[in-house]
């Protein structure tokens, strides 16, 4: 039991990211206004965010930046003491990509209510099947 | 559809946990990620690039094909919304959901206001700096910078930001910001190097070679910020005006 | 020197041209539309100048970014297959340049007849140069990750360029960005799994990390390759996912339709085949997982689906998409056959494809263009109209059937070949099937613009034209012919492609 | 708990519980604007939890596009269209 309860507690921003991409898939598919729909859409793209940053961590070790400050090092780095940076580089890159996304889909919704006057799918579906 | 939609994440969720088994220990920094590349990075990247940030260094030199592509999205983003969004003065005034009124400026607000924009500004000009030595760089300076435009809108209207900053301006800026990243990548062949290859312009800056990768990621990261402070006014004036450049939130 | 600098400049020149038409267009629509067609001519003869050093040097060619050695920065790799499918994509958006001469200008909505709005002409331009960009980008790039940064930036100006289509657009374009993000998203997970399991994100270097027994038994890495695949099926719209792809496609305008329906799922597939043998192997995906039981299945299912949907169309441009899904399960379902003959025709598949794809999109475009919309209707009576528009259909209806001289006829020939070697009946029952669908959609159309008269008599005696239709412009003729003339050109030599190209590109593990 | 020894586990799992708490009160509710906000709450607390998880440049951008920009975004859609959602 106790190893379960440690198992359960020693990967829990794995059963979080889980969820998370869960709640936002759902709402992606299953929300029936867009808004919600783009908000589900944010909280899928941050919840993969999370699962790559959570793989960066390492036991016992420090935000990635150097702390000798400028100039030429002297002794040898120690690698285990910082996290990883690359999947950090690669989450800028993907939550730069994220808002992009969502500033298009947010200019696109407006449009639509311009259109159809409303933003619940079943409203437009029925508009568009007349 | 609920039933569906609940069903493929359901779906998602059990694939994902399956796969959660033999994933490496969450925090073993002998995991393959800490160990494979990012050691790599940690151990080079300051005697290569002179920049203790690894974090900077592999956004802007290892991996700066992927930034610049970033910032070509960022700017991209801006130009598909400002195209969908703007309509002509002949449909302004036609179907047009009503606003809510604005009462007033208030004079908490906008003295604030006033107090903070710059703080903001001198911010996020450290922070494009700094980005260096510190957390942050051309895309985080370039965020605040941006929001400062914006809360100054907020407080303000829309019409004040865009009498400082004409909307004209603002996206010929964005456009220039992606053409100094790549254009200093352009240099870097006209040199004599591959694409984005900083350590070329060393014959220019007159240092040496680790010296010119530093300064090149500076200069990118510069070029970063100037478009997304540019994209992100646009953004909010766009969205938050319907297009219409007239008034804000 | 700019002979070893071609692979970052088929990416660069079109995202600088982006920039140029952005900075410079905004007082004279003309000007970029010189420069847009300047710099896809330019990008053009760059992507032959690659495919040439390709085949004369027999091998792969490597860019590394910044100068950064292979598994720690970005590296560009262009060899034999992905060398065709950047001239295949060069050729496209060139001939789409010099077709958008009067369509864009006439179709993206101006909104005011007073007020010239020529921002959105140049916007257009801008937003078709960063798809171009992203397009090539992504095909030539060999690095797991910046592949998902380049799929995003043209996915982001697919958005634009389809939501300034009219009317419905707006919805359709909504719904399909929601679809890619998810399929993007599934890929960036994918990757994921991939990287946490090895650490590395550089294509040939996870090939090697991979390639270990407790790799290929891990579940993590076959549900990281689950996800890719998933990912990038909704890119591509195969057959269970491919819900978004006929709406968007059809109210698109005229040039967009021409630009994507042929270069977006082409590349997809690239980007599945890519992956498949790149980054996991054919071992693996062959014989380890053994997902061809399913997936070819699958396949058949889409071009069935395709088929059958396409019949009952009754607007030219929505059945053309429809065709479009079916033509996505012969490429899936080639690469999945898993022998020479079936990756051969899966890989010949892309280059015709696009190239027909193209031929009738363009030829429906020049229709509408002319007569105000697409449907059935619209054809009749158009052999008389516009000659040479209907030429090129039927060029472009060959092909699609697969009828000898085209280029159609051989990839179906191969992919065929490859069903029955690979015993699966069923998909070479549905290849078999389509052909006879398509033969049945086509010469319907053709009858009805050949024919004209045969059923005024009963019935439609009452119709008159109401507009005289003539010929479509210069601008749009030169493109069209010359896409049908290339249809012919690579039926005629299929041969020198697959030996020179193709099949130095046949993964081992393949027989 | 050796487990986490190296970070304030209880805080962790705490900044956890309330991201999923406002990921799910962001979706439920109906009030647009009150649903923006949520989201701008989420995004805070994302931002917290990389912070915790040593992506500090990564938390930077998140509290800079998350709880600050896209909010505002939100927001500036949510008032021009129909505040209010059916679900």
């Amino acid at each position: 039991m106790a190893d379960f309860i440690q198992a359960l507690l020693g990967h829990y921003n794995n059963w979080a990211f889980i969820l998370l991409l869960m709640i936002g898939f759902y709402a992606m598919i299953a929300k029936n206004n867009l808004i919600k729909k783009v908000i589900g859409m944010s909280i899928f793209q941050t919840a993969i965010i999370l699962f790559y940053v959570s793989m960066a961590v390492k036991k016992n070790s420090t935000i990635p930046i150097l702390d000798h400050g400028h100039g030429a090092v002297e002794h040898a780095i120690d690698v285990a003491a910082y996290a990883s940076p690359l999947p950090h580089v690669l989450m800028l890159t993907a939550i730069v990509v994220g808002v992009a996304t969502l500033g298009v889909a947010l200019a696109i919704i407006q449009k639509i209510h311009r259109t159809y006057d409303t933003i619940e799918e079943d409203e437009i579906m029925e508009i568009i099947a007349q | 559809m609920k039933v569906i939609a609940a069903l493929f994440s359901i779906v998602l969720g059990v694939v994902l946990l399956v796969a959660a088994n033999d994933l490496p220990i969450w925090g073993d920094p002998e995991s393959p990620v800490s160990v494979h590349l990012s050691s790599y990075f940690i151990e080079h990247s300051v005697e290569q690039t002179s920049v203790p940030n690894f974090v900077t260094a592999v956004l802007a030199d290892y991996r700066g094909y992927d930034t610049m592509f970033e910032t070509a999205v960022i700017f991209c983003a801006g130009i598909t919304v400002m195209t969908i969004l703007r309509r002509s003065h002949r449909l302004r005034k036609k179907n047009v959901p009503p606003r809510p009124v604005r009462e007033g400026q208030d004079i908490i607000i906008c003295s604030a206001a006033r107090l903070i924009v710059p703080m903001m500004q001198l911010f996020a000009l450290y922070v494009l700096a700094h980005g260096h030595h510190s957390p942050g760089g051309g895309f985080q300076g370039g965020v605040i910078f941006g929001a400062s435009f914006i809360l100054l809108a907020l407080a303000y209207d829309l019409k004040t930001v865009l009498s400082r900053l004409k909307e004209k301006t603002m996206m010929l800026v964005s456009g220039l910001g992606v053409l100094v990243y790549a254009g200093i990548g352009v240099l870097c062949l006209f040199l004599g190097g591959n694409f984005l290859d900083y350590s070329r312009l060393a014959s220019i800056l007159q240092v040496t070679e680790i010296e010119a990768r530093s300064h090149g990621i500076l200069g990118v990261e510069v070029g970063v910020a100037l478009t997304v402070t540019c994209i992100m006014l646009s953004l909010y004036a766009d969205l938050a005006s319907g297009g219409e450049m007239d008034e804000g939130l | 020197m700019i002979q070893s600098q071609l692979p970052i400049l088929i990416i660069v020149m079109p995202l600088l041209m982006a920039l140029v038409i952005f900075l410079l267009g905004h007082k004279n629509e003309g000007l970029c539309f010189y420069l847009h067609v300047l710099g896809m001519a330019g990008l053009f003869a760059a992507a032959l100048g690659i495919l040439d050093q390709v085949v004369t040097s027999g091998t792969a060619i490597h860019y590394y970014l910044g100068g950064w050695p292979a598994p720690y920065g970005i590296e560009l790799v262009i060899d034999h297959l992905n060398s065709m499918v950047i001239a295949m994509v060069a050729a496209v958006t060139l001939l789409v340049a010099f077709y958008s001469r009067q369509t864009v200008p006439a179709e993206v909505p101006m909104r005011t007849e007073h007020e010239k709005v020529p921002l959105r002409v140049r916007n257009y331009y801008v937003l078709y140069n960063l798809l171009v960009a992203g397009l090539l980008g992504l095909t030539a790039t060999g690095d797991a990750f910046n592949l998902y940064v380049l799929l995003e930036i043209a996915t982001l100006s697919t958005y634009g360029l389809l939501a300034l289509g009219r009317g419905r657009a707006y919805y359709a374009t909504f719904k399909y960005l929601i679809m890619g993000t998810i399929g993007a998203s599934f890929y960036l997970l994918g990757v994921g799994y991939l990287f946490i399991m090895t650490g590395s994100l550089n294509m040939a270097d996870l090939f090697t990390l991979l390639d270990t027994a407790f790799m290929q038994q891990s579940m993590s890495i076959t549900i990281a390759f689950a996800m890719i695949l998933v990912g990038v099926w909704v890119k591509m719209a195969f057959f269970p996912f491919h819900g978004w792809l006929p709406n968007a496609y059809t109210v698109a305008s005229t040039t967009s339709s021409c630009l994507i329906a042929p270069l977006m799922t082409k590349v997809s597939v690239y980007v599945m085949i890519r992956l498949m043998f790149s980054v996991f192997s054919a071992q693996y995906v062959f014989e380890i997982l053994g997902w061809q039981k399913i997936v070819v299945p699958m396949a058949a299912a889409a071009i069935l689906f395709g088929s059958i949907s396409a019949l009952g169309q009754k607007n030219l441009k929505r059945m053309l998409t429809y065709i479009v899904v079916a033509e996505v399960g012969y490429m899936v379902g080639g690469a999945w056959l898993g022998n020479v003959n079936g990756y051969t025709g899966a890989v010949y598949h892309i280059l015709a494809d696009g190239m027909m794809t193209l031929c009738v999109f363009m030829a429906i475009g020049a229709v509408s263009y002319k007569t105000g919309d697409a449907s059935l209707e619209s054809m009749r009576g158009i052999f008389r109209k516009m000659p040479v528009t209907s030429v090129v259909f039927l060029v472009g209806a060959f092909a699609m059937i697969g009828i000898p001289p085209t280029c159609g006829f051989f990839s179906k020939w191969y992919l065929v070949t490859g069903a029955y070697e690979a015993g699966q009946w069923l998909f070479l029952g549905a290849l078999l099937a389509s052909s006879l669908i398509n033969a049945i959609i086509f010469f319907r159309i053709i009858e009805t613009g050949y024919f004209p008269d045969f059923n005024k008599a009963h019935g439609h005696g009452h119709h008159t034209d109401k507009t005289v239709v003539a010929e479509a412009p210069l601008s749009m003729l030169v493109p069209m012919v010359i896409t049908a003339s290339s249809l012919v050109l690579i039926g005629l030599f299929s041969k020198d492609i697959i030996n020179n190209l193709i099949r130095h590109s046949v993964p081992p593990g393949l027989f | 708990m050796e487990v986490n020894s190296w970070v304030l586990w209880q805080f962790d799992v705490l900044i956890l519980l309330m991201v999923l708490v406002c990921a799910v009160v962001a979706l439920q509710l109906r009030d647009l604007v009150a649903s923006a906000i949520s989201f701008g709450a989420y995004s805070f607390f994302m931002c917290l939890l990389w912070t915790l998880m040593l992506a500090v440049d990564v938390a930077f951008t998140e509290a800079a596009v998350g709880a600050g920009v896209s909010t505002v975004l939100f927001l500036g859609t949510a008032l021009h269209i129909r505040r209010r959602a059916k679900d």
